[in-house]
């Protein structure tokens, strides 16, 4: 009750209902080129992050904007809702969708850009000079509807006047979940797979379950491309890293045994010479 | 020249008769259309249960409704010449603000005269069907569809509107594709119907253009109303309304430029050919023009082109049937012709109405007649058409060569038989229009003149190349050609013959009956108004003695021709417009270059962008489809982006117009 | 201090036929959380079918009332219970109620036309999976329930408050659902997203209208921004372009040119039992509201407005037809008979008549059974995949592929070919009374030119519904080797709604005057 | 300052709004453009309320809030529908519906 009552005494500080004070001139000035030049954003930011942190700003500047306008419950429920909620949700889709996707510049349809841009100049013209009848009004202010505290005076209009509309906007928050739902809930068809069930598979299976064996390391040669000696001698395929298989990177004992030649023989001589000729496993 | 239709203004005022309140006996004209629909409610729901009985039933309803009519005849006669107008209200149909439409049955002699055609011939028909369709499986079927046709047609001539008479009109489009396309496994008989389909839109939409001028000029579309509000109305919109109506009427009625389809339609069986495309249904059109008598009477333009169509048709059918050597499509050729003629009287306005009335019921007579002796031909030849392969039957079918002799006498216009009463009617006429001033009575006169002589030879040719000369067929026993056909040609069964006579006996004396003291003239005048008597250009005893000579003429070359010289089996290739002829004067071709082929185009181009046409744009029209197509394609293009933009620029036009006007 | 707060009085009596319908839609939510998944399509259908029906006995109950009194207004002006409103939310049910048979209805093997897990990606395994598991997306029934609901309040809402949020809750469900096709399902999800993102687009300009009328008034209620119509001065733009793009956003919803371009795409891409839901019934309530609009705020501003209404009625006419005539798609052509159906709706809209009124609830009842007649019929052709035995896929949509149906399912080709009829407005059919009704409702209100133009296009209209008829009846069909189109067999739902849209069809043709009647008593709007 | 100042912003907010519709092409940033015009409208219906001295319009603006909350859910909902489906979120590539 506090946070509005609070904001309610900044709004009356600013205006003087019905008429505006210089403060609230001065905050529209700064404030309005701001908004404008934030939502020229969504039309010119290439990346789409950009685009909505703009209409974030947007959207807070409003907040300030009806609270300046004698609208404190509104300004809160502003930055509630749509910057903490919608947005929010914008911010998560876009995670979704990749965060960096960016629009790429060539128009697709021949003239759109053009049409585009004429339109929304037409529409801008038409939209300015109906509002602008506007001016002669003299402003009423809220002193009186605000009596009792904004929200209050929010309150009994809502639930008197329009209580069917608030039942009414009940149901679509209860579409609006079960449309989310429908098109993103997954119903879980096949059983699910345990730990348990897991390694029994993997031993039904038949592969190796221990790690891998690790490269081969010699005196002379310390590098992940050469296979390891089983205890039996015989190099040991599955020990080099698959990429370098898959590559065609890896080598074969022989090979490194060409490499050290006649010196390559360590303190301790394995039992048996290794030819690299041994079948590989 | 104008001026004879105006001048015929007072005369309908004075002649028509306004409706009155339909009691008594016209309470009951009703059951004239429930008793056929009944018949055909019944034999589609009952299925094959009604197999054994179900022609008989249908055969009972179009009697009984025969029966009615006689009886709503009888009960006119009693009347007055101004209480022959009758019109029953049968029910509230649509209650819609200050315009209602009602649902009512206007009897009046018009409609009665197409009654007594419909139910009479339409029984005789149904008779004749019993035997013919006998090994049909589906027969009970084939007869639901004849009631259902009946039906639909009575509800056309007896309706008291333009709407409701627009469902008679659908009604009786859908009974005919129904009965074209009866035998649908055979393709041809599925592209006949399309064909009959398609040209029948193309005068509905006339029909809904006119009835919504109606709707929109006089505020109603009810005959009394409409009639009653003509008088004041514009010029203008009057010929627009009858022009629109003429094209509903060229639909229906085969003529000029909507033929092309009644020559296919021949192949549905041959009753249906009788009672559909000679005496009933495609007279509707004419039907429709003499209803509208007084929207004419205010438009002599749209009078002048529906003269000018019926000449025009009258030539064209006259010179096709020349060349056919098909039976059934010489027949509809001389429909097409017929029909013509009847057209040329309705456009010669108030002196011409009642001979077209005239002329309908006797050919709906004899052309019947011949129609149910072709089928009879065809039953005793194995279902062959081909009249090269015919000749010589006269000796085989007695009873069919001596019904079609009435049939072909009564059509050439022979002295004392009905033809020579209405269409020598006609052509006096056509030579008495305008007042016998300027071009018009020469020109109209001449081609109906001209008409009869065709008239004379192509039917002589058909009947002789059928019934005499030599035998083109082999009976399998030596006679006859070796290389022709074997046929056991054999005289049908007495449900086919009976009726084929009682028609042949109406050929030879309808016409008389009626002509006798223009008792038929008088009877419709109620309707179509009294007519003074005009002098026509010529003497008419001149114009008689010609007639006579053209149609001598015309049946003395086809005998020579066709009885005395031996006929080719194989058609010669004859002169070009032989050719053409055969060809119905390339009418297919023609209808395809201004119908299918744009219309083609149009899907083509607009959903595939039919290279071909934007490349190589012949024509102007083209140019501006594929451009049409080029823009929806370029609007409905698929992206969100596009859309948007065309609901921005709408919202933006449409504030701009608005503030616009407001500063 | 003001007085202390008074709750309002919710008169539930005069609510329920909405109340009944979004109660069921909540409970078809909870069925979802806790009703074992074998019972829960029964259940769902259950209840749906019986909220529909409730509905409809609910506006029965009302009408006596209603039509005595003229109507009441209710929660101090939020809705209004009037004859217009209680005929279309009465209508509006009734045919969701059909809907909802074509919807709930399975092939033979058990397949609806909804995908059986809306969030599997197309072509996926677990799609698959899914499909084999017999799963079924029985949300389909609230949201359709929801849908529903905002629908039949539209047309009552008595301010533009209550007209937004209802505009949301019958727009909201409506997304989903056109997402949700078991075939073609990239096509399907297309027609979400832009059925989505141009209805949030045109519901934005709404409200900006919304605003404008605000401004100018100082209230949403209908009642009062009529009456400053009089009173306020000076501020006339204000007031037209707040009633403008108030009728965007509306006739947005009915697929008016210019404000149409999504309506094929969204047709055609949605299943098709929602395509027939939203064509018929979506158009009926916004032309409810549209009504009210055009009735109680509009007539000051009659020579301002009007005539750029009369100008889209010629426009959605004209396009749709001519459109109609070159589309290859069966849905797409239904989606632009639409539009042009629109278009003559509009015509009885402007006459500003009461018969106007009439003519317009009229048309609306006979377009809507027609129409989901029409779209159930193209649920059940189907496509078969070659070879023998081949399995039975997508809808069979290119019109080629109904060549000869009318062979092989006479019954079932004739029944779309009365709808074609319908829609051609060819004598006998409801579609004749409709267009009867609306053109002689625009003569009364002297637009005698504005008729014309109607009766010439749907002419023109004929045309290309009588190509389909040809197509069926008198083409052999396209396929050479074994049929490549069959009619699908399903549990019999379809069966009983394209019956019903016969049978409506018909009657509304051969003897509509009982119902013109009682739509004559009830065209009066409360101001 | 005259209080149709903040009409004028909320008019040109509410056309920046609508371009991002009209020009472009990512299905996310089309949406925030919806949204920022549901916030112009929102503060053109709180200055028209502090005009007419009457909190109908501060209403008006609280249930815009909630239902383009609703919205929201929704509309994101389908968009990650279909860009698991195509890897993209371009509005240009939904192009398979067209005449």
């Amino acid at each position: 009750m506090t946070t509005p009552l609070g904001l309610a005494a900044v709004a009356t500080g600013l205006a003087e209902t019905g008429r505006t004070s210089g403060g609230e001139a001065t905050l529209f000035w700064f404030i309005a080129p701001v908004m404008v030049i934030a939502a020229l954003g969504l039309l010119f930011a290439r990346k789409t992050v950009h685009a909505a942190m703009s209409v974030v700003l947007v959207m807070i500047s409003l907040a300030i904007l009806y609270v300046a306008q004698e609208a404190p419950f509104l300004g809160v429920v502003q930055v509630i809702v749509y910057t903490g909620a919608v947005m929010m949700l914008f911010l998560f889709v876009l995670m979704l969708v990749g965060v960096d996707s960016s629009d790429s510049l060539v128009e697709t349809i021949r003239g759109q850009r053009w049409i585009g841009a004429l339109l929304g100049l037409g529409l801008g013209a038409v939209l300015v000079g109906v509002v602008l009848t506007a001016a002669d009004l003299a402003p009423a202010g809220l002193v009186e509807a605000n009596a009792d505290s904004n929200p209050v005076g929010v309150a009994r209009v809502i639930f008197s006047d329009y209580v069917f509309a608030l039942e009414v906007v009940g149901t679509l928050l209860v579409v609006a979940a079960l449309g989310a739902l429908v098109l993103t809930h997954r119903q879980r068809l096949t059983r699910q797979v345990g730990q348990k069930e897991r390694a029994d598979a993997r031993i039904a299976a038949g592969t190796v379950l221990t790690p891998l064996p690790a490269p081969g390391v010699y005196a002379r040669s310390n590098a992940m491309d050469v296979p390891a000696l089983g205890p039996d001698g015989r190099p040991l395929e599955s020990s080099v890293p698959r990429v370098l298989r898959i590559r065609g990177q890896e080598r074969s004992v022989a090979e490194v045994h060409a490499e050290i030649g006649a010196e390559g023989v360590g303190s301790t001589p394995p039992e048996r010479s290794i030819t690299g000729e041994e079948e590989v496993r | 020249m104008m001026t004879t239709a105006l001048a015929a203004l007072p005369l309908e005022a004075e002649g028509a008769v306004a409706a009155a309140s339909a009691s008594g006996a016209f309470s009951v004209a009703w059951l004239l259309i429930a008793l056929p629909m009944l018949g055909a409610a019944v034999l589609l729901l009952a299925g094959r249960r009604s197999d054994a009985w179900g022609h008989w039933l249908g055969v009972l309803a179009s009697g009984s409704a025969f029966v009615v009519g006689a009886v709503l005849w009888f009960a006119m006669m009693g009347l007055p010449a101004d209480e022959r107008v009758q019109d029953l209200h049968l029910f509230s149909w649509i209650p819609a603000g200050a315009f209602s439409l009602d649902a009512g049955l206007r009897v009046d002699p018009l409609s009665l005269a197409f009654v007594l055609l419909v139910t009479f011939v339409g029984t005789l028909i149904h008779v004749y069907s019993v035997a013919y369709m006998e090994h049909d499986t589906d027969r009970r079927r084939f007869f639901a569809y004849l009631n259902l046709f009946v039906a639909a047609m009575l509800l056309l001539v007896l309706a008291d509107s333009y709407v409701l008479l627009f469902v008679g009109w659908e009604g009786v489009g859908l009974a005919s594709y129904l009965l074209i396309g009866f035998w649908n496994h055979e393709m041809p008989n599925a592209v006949a119907a399309k064909k009959a389909f398609v040209a029948n839109r193309v005068g509905d939409i006339g029909m809904i253009v006119a009835i919504g001028l109606m709707f929109a000029t006089f505020g109603a579309t009810d005959f009394s109303s409409v009639f009653g509000r003509a008088e004041g109305a514009g010029e203008g919109l009057l010929t627009a309304t009858g022009l629109m109506l003429l094209l509903a009427a060229t639909g229906k009625s085969a003529q000029f430029p909507l033929q092309s389809w009644l020559g296919d339609a021949m192949a549905g069986p041959t009753p249906v050919s009788a009672l559909i495309h000679a005496a009933t249904m495609v007279t509707a059109g004419v039907y429709l023009v003499v209803r509208s008598a007084p929207v004419y009477a205010g438009a002599p333009t749209a009078l002048l082109v529906v003269a000018i169509v019926g000449a025009i048709t009258l030539l064209f059918g006259a010179i096709v049937g020349c060349a056919k050597d098909d039976i059934k499509k010489t027949l509809a050729a001389s429909t097409m012709s017929q029909i013509g003629y009847m057209m040329l009287a309705a456009g010669l306005g108030p002196i011409g109405y009642a001979f077209a009335i005239f002329h309908l019921l006797t050919h709906g007579f004899f052309k019947a007649g011949m129609f149910l002796g072709a089928g009879s031909v065809m039953h005793g030849m194995g279902d062959s058409v081909d009249m090269r392969r015919f000749g010589g039957l006269s000796r085989y079918m007695k009873v069919t060569w001596l019904t079609f002799a009435a049939g072909w006498l009564a059509i050439i216009g022979f002295p004392g038989l009905s033809g020579f009463w209405s269409k020598d009617k006609i052509i006096e006429s056509a030579y008495a229009v305008a007042d016998g001033e300027g071009w018009q009575p020469w020109v109209f006169g001449t081609v109906a003149l001209v008409g009869a002589g065709i008239t004379a030879f192509y039917m002589s040719r058909l009947f002789f190349m059928t019934f005499h000369g030599d035998k083109r067929w082999s009976d399998g026993h030596g006679e006859g050609p070796a290389d022709g056909p074997v046929r056991h040609p054999h005289e049908s069964p007495r449900l086919m013959t009976v009726p084929m006579a009682i028609l042949a006996v109406g050929s030879v004396a309808l016409g008389g009956i009626l002509a006798f003291g223009d008792s038929f003239v008088t009877w419709l005048e109620p309707v179509t108004g009294h007519a003074e008597h005009h002098e026509p250009v010529l003497p008419i005893w001149l114009i008689m003695v010609l007639t006579f000579v053209l149609v001598i003429a015309g049946v003395f070359l086809a005998w020579r021709q066709y009885a005395a010289a031996p006929v080719a089996v194989v058609p010669p290739r004859g002169s070009v417009l032989t050719r053409a002829a055969r060809k119905d004067l390339y009418q297919d071709d023609v209808n395809e270059a201004l119908l299918m082929l744009p219309g083609q185009y149009l899907t083509r181009s607009l959903v595939y962008g039919d290279r071909q046409l934007v490349d190589g744009a012949a024509t102007g029209l083209a140019r501006v489809v594929a451009g049409s197509g080029e823009i929806v394609r370029r609007v409905q293009n698929g992206y969100v982006r596009s859309y948007a933009s065309t609901m921005v620029a709408g919202i933006v036009a449409l504030t701009a117009v608005v503030l616009a006007f407001q500063i | 201090m003001t007085p202390a707060f008074v709750a309002p009085e919710i008169p539930w009596a005069h609510l329920l036929p909405v109340a009944i319908v979004l109660v069921a839609g909540v409970v078809g939510v909870l069925v979802e959380a806790f009703a074992p998944q074998r019972l829960r399509r029964a259940i769902q259908l259950t209840i749906a079918l019986l909220a529909t029906a409730g509905a409809v006995v609910a506006v029965a109950a009302l009408w006596a009332g209603v039509r005595d009194t003229g109507g009441t207004v209710v929660l101090g002006g939020s809705m209004i219970i009037d004859g217009p409103a209680l005929v279309l939310q009465g209508v509006l049910a009734l045919l969701g109620l059909v809907s909802l048979l074509v919807i709930a209805d399975r092939t033979e093997s058990g397949e609806d036309a909804f995908a059986p897990s809306a969030s599997a990606v197309p072509g996926s395994d677990y799609e698959e999976l899914a499909r084999r598991k017999g799963l079924a997306q029985t949300e389909v029934f609230p949201l359709v329930l929801f849908a529903l609901g905002g629908m039949m309040i539209f047309p009552a809402a008595g301010d533009l408050l209550t007209l937004f949020v209802a505009l949301e809750v019958l727009s909201l469900p409506l997304y989903l659902l056109s997402g949700m096709a078991r075939r073609r399902r990239l096509l399907s999800q297309e027609a979400s997203m832009k059925y989505f993102l141009l209805g949030a687009f045109a519901s934005a300009f709404f409200l900006f209208g919304t605003a404008l009328l605000y401004g100018f008034a100082g209230s949403v209620r209908l009642a009062d921004i009529a009456a400053a119509t009089s009173t306020v001065v000076g501020m006339d733009a204000l007031l037209l372009a707040g009633v403008l793009l108030l009728m965007v956003g509306l006739l947005f919803k009915v697929g008016a040119v210019p404000f149409h371009s999504w309506t094929p795409d969204v047709y055609q891409g949605a299943p098709t039992p929602i395509t027939g839901f939203m064509a018929a019934c979506t158009k009926i309530a916004a032309f409810g509201a549209i009504l009210r609009i055009v009735y109680v705020v509009v007539p000051p501003l009659e020579w301002d407005v009007m005539p750029l209404l009369w100008a889209i009625a010629v426009l959605t006419m004209v396009v749709g037809t001519v459109v109609a005539i070159v589309q290859t798609d069966i849905k797409r052509m239904l989606a632009y008979s639409s539009i042009a159906h629109a278009g003559f709706v509009l015509v009885g809209v402007v006459a500003l008549t009461s018969s106007g009124i009439s003519s317009v609830l009229f048309y609306l009842l006979a377009y809507g059974l027609s129409t989901i007649g029409a779209f159930a019929i193209v649920s059940l052709v189907r496509e078969v995949n070659a070879g023998p035995g081949g399995a039975v896929v997508a809808e069979a949509t290119h019109v080629s592929q109904w060549s000869g149906l009318g062979q092989r399912h006479p019954v079932l080709a004739a029944s779309f070919a009365l709808f074609l009829l319908s829609f051609a407005g060819i004598p006998l059919t409801a579609g004749f009374t409709g267009k009867f009704a609306v053109f002689s409702a625009a003569v009364e209100g002297g637009l005698t030119w504005l008729a014309v133009v109607g009766v010439v296009v749907s002419a023109a209209a004929v045309f290309f519904y009588a190509r389909i008829i040809v197509l069926m009846f008198f083409t052999d069909p396209a396929g050479t080797a074994g049929e490549t189109t069959t009619v699908v067999r399903s549990e019999g739902f379809t069966t009983v709604a394209i019956a019903l849209g016969v049978i409506g069809t018909i009657l509304l043709g051969v003897l509509p005057s009982p119902v013109l009647d009682l739509l004559a008593d009830a065209a009066k709007l409360i101001p | 300052m005259n209080l149709s100042n903040y009409l004028v912003l909320a008019a040109v907010l509410f056309t920046i709004g609508a371009t991002t519709v009209l020009l472009r092409r990512n299905a996310i940033v089309v949406f925030m453009g919806i949204e920022l015009m549901l916030n112009a409208t929102n503060l053109a219906f709180v200055t028209f309320a502090r005009i007419h001295g009457d909190l109908t319009g501060q209403v008006m603006a609280f249930f815009v809030m909630v239902v383009a909350a609703a919205e929201v859910v929704i509309g994101l909902a389908i968009i990650v529908a279909i860009f698991r489906t195509r890897r993209s979120a371009s509005v240009d590539d939904v192009n398979l519906l067209k005449s």
